[in-house]
């Protein structure tokens, strides 16, 4: 009996951004197994040419609105390359500190908010308050301690101001550290029980292997900075990044796609990054993951989520010790206090979802020739096609429903960020 | 010697709403049993502060006083946050109330004088009570004589008192309004106020003028009487301006040296000659 | 009144024991600029400043104030003044005169603000003589400069390796008892008079206010208003900053969920649009024309004393000069007097 | 009473804005005892079509489908909320609005091809170009006490009050020092609407005007000034202009060259 079936989910909610998911299965066999984005593209690459250097990440902020500090650092650490600038060692604890934020009030987002009403059958997380009510407090609260630490570091929680070319235009104040360390430290505890909340949830029981890739460095864990390392032997600098991966279009979605040059789709975000860099979490964050029984390399997607929550206990502990650490020797820096050249600068930062790629070259006067950024949901999104196709023979047996929801929580455990991934320039 | 917060109101209530216009009402609001207020003295002319816990305050004149009951009335146009939140609210409703404020009318000045009235749209709330003042002492006063304009028959304020208005000794009553809707019985003027200047049988000499309305509407008013032979210093008009504290404090009501609040609302014509931002 | 004459060394001890006493608040440096801050030592003070960013009134006239809580099934709560005697140590004497004058608005009228009594009760100041006048000051033409006349508790005047001291009252007299110092001598106050005569050499901008009121009423559709109309940007930097502006917005605010809430005020400022804006779009200064005639005009025209008393001739500017160094369009009113005068 | 029901829309935009509507945390909790969340794709599954009482809409108008929704949308709804600048005044995607289309065309390989499928009109409007805005709430992001404030002026029917004076007003309240007065900066707070608490100046940064321009934004007059005491060429002040709210009346003159 030929069998036809298809799932549908127009407009995909509890994600960043527009997208819809189409699965049709014939006879057994998986004909299409799409993820098409209409979230408009915003051409970000071709109206960043011509602006001045100094500005590309204030603009690149806007490419996302959740992941807007990785695309900040991405960009000025891209735009310091070509400028030949080397940023002092405070810099770049600084800027480590509000990543670590922003993975903090993301993850955070993406399983209290996004994931888990999905696991007790619930439209969102406020609905969950009169059952769990600690659990949504806490929850709000980590996402605020993230927001709050961006805020008071990066001058706002959303589109921070203070980072520029070459350092800090506010350098925060000892009190500031203080405070931020009493913020982080009163949710230790909570971050920790995460792990194990996440850990006893009912995951789907998936794997398909695929090459996971996220940034490394030998004596940290690595989000800001490090080389691109892959479960398949990738070993490349930001600069080498074009050499080796590749992006395609389709025709039905905004979104481009990549893929390992010769090889195949592939993964990258928090289940990348702690498979990869398992050594480099903190103590209790390996202690955590061990408990509950995570042992890289895990190659289930929606094991993504128990990654983020791992990596909640680490963003935590790893910006504890980058206070204890600083010591604030060097004062702020005006918006655009540097020389400029002619350059042609790369980065590689991770985002929570992600790796994130930025490429800008400027002539002399430090105008933008040519951008060129790939987000991580770019990234992810043909290997999340990959997963549909892999997942489509389960899904035929089960009802319209619950079909529906398994494809959402696939999407939501990849943690999308819609918007960012549309606004690609092809670079020849 | 503890100084009293000049910003605290004493809590009213409004007793009754009466719809005048499409977008007038007057609102009937007493004074709590005991207040001090009760007894205030009451020049018309003056204002109050009206406002509504958490959304705001603003100025607004009495249209009526009843010195014994600490009753009165204020007739307002709906514009905005506060009057809008008040039309909403209606009777029963509870408001904030302080002053009165200001110089009034020169109720004084008048005695023994012919008093004429020319008045715009709502500009005639504040001088409903210089009527009634008027009429109630009768024999303090000279003739009475009301000029009254408003954009149409139906924005007229106070429609159902123009026949008792008309049957005070000695006073005449001249209704003029820019244009007649269709189906609308009209036997009036039909022009500007001061079109009813032509009618108009109140003489230069001896008499005390006071208007009120849009600032536009009293320039010419002003303009046309100067020119009749009326002088400046007879001529009083009502301003109107931002208030925010309506005690010489916020600044917003300044014309020049003049705090409206403090010094008016009331002016002689020959104290605002020569300020500026001044439309007359 | 007495005083004593106190050796720059000693200084540092006077300002310690006063600290007992009173939270101080003194010029501290802040970039390029001063601010008046609270401070714990005569060290962490510049007096050397020229003017600071806000005006002291910012002590007297929050740039934003509770006038009262409110519940919205009734009760109000008016906010508790806990705070102990403060001293503004080293105001100048425009700021000084710009007190004064502030006090004509919120103590001497019909309705007397009683948070600013309060404040302006404990608060001790500490004035100084400016030896020094910027390029941007014209106190002297005023009659507010360098050196006050009266309303300080105590005035400081530098004598070079010393400062002579005098108290202007009795709490002055109490606060010198803390100082350790040497008697004055005629030649300490001879000393003060060539200070200032030296301060009064150095001004650079000076008005002329003969006639001044009727000066700004005659010339009120000058052309002069039009030009600066087209170059004001509205920004408001001159009215915020000016020591004498006393102009403030009154709102309410609901906290959420609007149970409750208060109603409160800040600064406003004559030369932005909304100041002068009243219900349906009306306003009485749309130009920003007529709103910088308004801030000059108030100023140095028809404002000031004349406004609250019978008699004229004090203008509400005390000539410190703030609204021309910080004008980013380079407003001068001082060169707007000569234009309006035909110089 | 029905509580009122609220849609929080996304049209081309980062979704910023809505983020900073969730960081509402504090008051989320309140917020939903008030309203009723009808729509709000981010951040449930649980979403009902209009009629609205009240909806945010975050992003601009930039394919022929948002057009649709949009237009629908203002049909079902009573009071229609721009929220940021993209829905206000296009935001920094704007700049595309003066790049030629065949250079945005070159963002895809294959445009055309999927530009027949996937309809964009390679230009941002702000919802006003098309439809009635009844509140507009500036910023990149607007701040969360402004959406707090237009929230709560929804539910009592009052109009809210939010910051029309330059982000100068709330500047000096903060007592910094000015970066265009004192260090020659070149900074946009003069022409720029508050309400950001004088983010970039307390900060030590220049305003970059992400709050667009404010009620009576003189513009000629400040390029002049940025041009004379910072030294900004003519081309950098089509940059200052052509940022955030390019295509608003107030800084059109002077994101096209001045003419
Ligand atoms: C002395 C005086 C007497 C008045 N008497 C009356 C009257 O009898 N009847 C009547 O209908 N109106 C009167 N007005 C006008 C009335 O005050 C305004 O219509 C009212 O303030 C609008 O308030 P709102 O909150 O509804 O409007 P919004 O536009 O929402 O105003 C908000 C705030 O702006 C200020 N404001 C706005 N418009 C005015 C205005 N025209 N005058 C002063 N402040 C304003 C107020 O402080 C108000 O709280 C009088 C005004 C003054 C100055
Ligand atoms: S005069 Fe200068 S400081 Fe004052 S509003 Fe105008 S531009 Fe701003
Ligand atoms: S720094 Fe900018 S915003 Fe602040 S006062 Fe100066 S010009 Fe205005
Ligand atoms: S200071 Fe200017 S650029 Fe910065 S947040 Fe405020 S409006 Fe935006």
């Amino acid at each position: 009996m030929s069998q036809i079936r298809e799932i549908r989910v127009d407009y995909v909610a509890r994600v960043e951004g527009q997208a819809e998911i189409l699965v049709k299965v014939m006879g057994g066999k998986v004909e299409e197994a799409k993820l098409a984005v209409f979230e408009p593209p915003r051409f970000f690459e071709t109206f960043m040419v011509g602006r001045r250097c100094g500005e590309a990440h204030e603009i690149a902020s806007r490419i996302c609105g959740i992941c807007h500090v990785p695309h900040q650092v991405a960009a000025l650490e891209a735009v310091e390359d070509g400028l030949g600038i080397e940023v002092d060692g405070q810099t770049r604890a600084l800027r480590k500190l509000l990543n670590y934020a922003n993975h903090i009030s993301s993850h955070a987002l993406s399983i209290y908010f996004l994931s888990v009403p999905d696991y007790f059958g619930k439209p969102d997380v406020l609905s969950m308050a009169g059952e769990r009510p600690d659990l949504v407090r806490n929850a709000i609260r980590l996402k605020k301690v993230g927001d709050d630490i961006t805020e008071r570091f990066g001058g706002r929680a959303i589109h921070p101001i203070t980072m520029v070319v070459n350092g800090f235009t506010r350098i925060p104040t000892k009190a500031d550290l203080e405070w931020a360390k009493r913020e982080l430290l009163a949710m230790k505890g909570f971050a920790m029980e995460g792990v194990d909340f996440v850990a006893d949830l009912d995951v789907p029981d998936f794997e398909r292997r695929c090459e996971h890739i996220a940034l490394s460095q030998a004596d940290q864990y690595a989000i800001n900075e490090g080389r691109l390392v892959s479960t398949e032997g990738l070993d490349i600098s930001p600069r080498e990044y074009r050499a080796h991966i590749e992006e395609t279009h389709t025709d039905y979605s905004w979104t481009k796609r990549s893929i390992v040059r010769g090889r195949d789709s592939f993964l990258v975000g928090p289940l990348a990054r702690v498979n990869l860099n398992f050594d480099k979490l903190s103590d209790d964050a390996r202690e955590a993951a061990k408990r509950v029984g995570f042992k890289p390399p895990i190659f289930n997607p929606f094991m993504a989520m128990l990654a983020r929550a791992i990596e909640l206990v680490n963003a935590i502990d790893d910006s504890v010790s980058i206070i204890e650490n600083l010591r604030l020797e060097n004062g702020p820096v005006t918006e655009e206090s540097f020389e400029v050249r002619a350059g042609d600068g790369f980065a590689i930062v991770e985002a929570p979802r992600g790796i994130l790629y930025h490429n800008y070259a400027f002539d002399s006067n430090g105008l933008i020739q040519k951008a060129d950024v790939v987000t991580p949901t770019a990234h992810n999104s043909r290997n999340i096609e990959r997963d549909l196709e892999a997942l489509a023979p389960e899904l035929c047996g089960m009802s319209p429903e619950e079909a529906t929801l398994k494809c959402e929580m696939l999407l939501r455990a990849y943690d999308p960020c819609i918007s960012c991934s549309v606004h690609l320039v092809e670079v020849k | 010697m503890r100084l009293e917060n000049p910003y605290l109101a004493e809590e009213c209530a409004v007793k009754r709403v009466k719809r005048q216009t499409p977008d007038v009402y007057t609102y009937t609001i007493s004074y709590p049993r005991g207040s001090n207020r009760l007894r205030m003295p009451f020049r018309p002319g003056q204002f109050i502060m009206v406002s509504i816990p958490g959304i705001g305050e603003a100025p607004f004149s009495f249209s009526a006083w009843d010195d014994g009951k600490g009753i009165f009335d204020t007739t307002i146009r709906t514009v905005g946050n506060v009057t809008s939140a008040l039309m909403k609210r209606g009777e029963g409703q509870r408001v904030w109330v302080r002053g009165p404020y200001g110089r009034g009318w020169p109720m004084e000045e008048a005695k023994g004088k012919d008093v004429l009235i020319v008045a715009g749209g709502i500009g005639m709330a504040p001088l409903r009570p210089v009527i009634e003042l008027v009429a109630k002492n009768r024999r303090s006063y000279g003739g009475l004589e009301i000029l009254y304009g408003a954009r149409t028959p139906n924005d007229l304020l106070f429609a159902d008192e123009f026949e008792s208005w008309k049957g005070i000794p000695d006073a005449d009553l001249l209704l003029t309004v820019d244009s007649v809707p269709k189906g609308i019985e009209w036997d009036h003027g039909v022009g500007v106020v001061t079109t009813l200047f032509d009618r108009m049988r109140t003489e230069p000499n001896d008499s005390i003028v006071m208007t009120c309305g849009p600032e536009i509407m009293m320039k010419f008013v002003v303009k046309g009487l100067l020119a009749m032979g009326f002088q400046p210093k007879d001529l009083y008009l009502s301003l109107e301006r931002r208030m925010k504290c309506g005690i010489a404090q916020c600044g917003h009501c300044q014309i020049g040296p003049k705090f409206v609040c403090r010094d008016g609302p009331v002016f002689p014509y020959s104290e605002l000659r020569g300020l500026p931002d001044l439309l007359v | 009144m007495g005083g004593k004459v106190i050796a720059k060394d000693s200084l540092g001890e006077f300002v310690s024991k006063l600290s007992e006493r009173y939270r101080i608040f003194g010029p501290r440096k802040k970039g390029t600029e001063w601010i008046f801050d609270e401070v714990r030592s005569a060290e962490e003070m510049d007096l050397r400043y020229s003017t600071t960013i806000l005006p002291p009134r910012k002590f007297f006239i929050p740039t934003s104030e509770r006038i009262f809580s409110f519940k919205m099934d009734g009760g109000v709560e008016e906010p508790e003044e806990r705070d102990g005697p403060s001293l503004i140590f080293g105001i100048h004497s425009c700021d000084l005169n710009a007190l004064l004058l502030l006090d004509m608005v919120f103590l001497e009228g019909e309705f007397p603000s009683p948070s600013y009594a309060r404040r302006r009760e404990r608060t001790a100041l500490v004035a100084l003589t400016c030896i020094d006048p910027s390029e941007n000051c014209f106190c002297e033409s005023m009659g507010t400069g360098p050196s006050p006349a009266g309303g300080y508790d105590v005035l400081l005047t530098d004598l070079g390796r010393e400062y002579l001291a005098e108290s202007g009252s009795r709490r002055g007299e109490e606060m010198l008892a803390l100082a350790k110092g040497r008697a004055v001598t005629a030649a300490d106050l001879e000393g003060k008079a060539k200070a200032i005569e030296c301060a009064k050499s150095k001004f650079k901008k000076k008005v002329d206010l003969k006639g001044i009121d009727e000066l700004f009423l005659r010339n009120l559709d000058n052309p002069v208003w039009k030009r600066l109309g087209e170059k004001d940007l509205a920004c408001g930097i001159c009215v915020n900053s000016c020591p004498t502006c006393f102009c403030f917005d009154v709102r309410d605010q609901l906290d959420f969920p609007m149970v409750g809430g208060v109603r409160y005020k800040e600064w406003d400022a004559c030369v932005l649009l909304e100041f002068s804006q009243v219900a349906l779009g009306g306003n009485f200064r749309r130009d920003r024309a007529a709103r910088i005639r308004q801030f000059i005009g108030h100023n140095l025209g028809w404002g000031g004393a004349s406004q609250f008393r019978e008699f004229k001739g004090r203008a509400k500017c005390v000539g410190c000069g703030r609204c021309i160094r910080y004008c980013p369009a380079g407003i001068d009113l001082t060169e707007v007097v000569k234009e309006l005068r035909g110089i | 009473m029905a509580k009122p029901k609220l849609a929080v829309v996304k049209m081309t935009g980062c979704a910023g804005c809505q983020m900073e509507v969730l960081r509402i945390e504090d008051k989320l909790l309140d917020l939903v005892g008030a309203v009723d969340v009808a729509y709000f794709y981010m951040a449930t599954s649980a979403n009902r079509h209009g009629p609205y009482d009240v909806a945010l809409v975050e992003g601009s108008v930039s394919t022929p489908r948002e057009l649709r929704e949009l237009k629908e949308l203002r049909e079902r709804t009573k009071l229609l909320i721009a929220l940021g600048d993209c829905a206000c005044s296009g935001c920094l995607p704007s700049i595309v609005n003066w790049v030629p289309p065949q250079e945005s065309a070159k963002v895809y390989e294959r445009f055309l091809e999927i530009h027949s499928k996937k309809e964009s009109f390679q230009r941002v409007y702000p919802l006003s170009a098309h439809v009635r805005v009844d509140l507009e709430l500036r910023g990149c992001p607007p701040h969360r006490d402004a959406i707090l404030e237009a929230l709560k002026g929804a539910l009592l029917g009052i109009k809210p009050f939010l910051r029309e004076h330059p982000v100068c007003v709330e500047c000096k309240l903060k007592e910094n020092v000015c970066l265009l007065v004192c260090e020659g900066r070149p900074c946009m707070g003069p022409v720029t609407a508050a309400g950001c608490g004088a983010a970039c100046p307390s900060n030590g940064r220049v305003c970059e005007g992400c709050y667009g321009p404010m009620s009576d934004a003189n513009a000629s007059s400040l390029a002049e000034i940025l041009a004379k005491r910072c030294g900004l060429s003519r081309e950098d002040l089509i940059g200052k202009f052509r940022k955030y709210a390019g295509l608003t009346p107030a800084f059109s003159k002077e994101a096209s060259g001045g003419i």
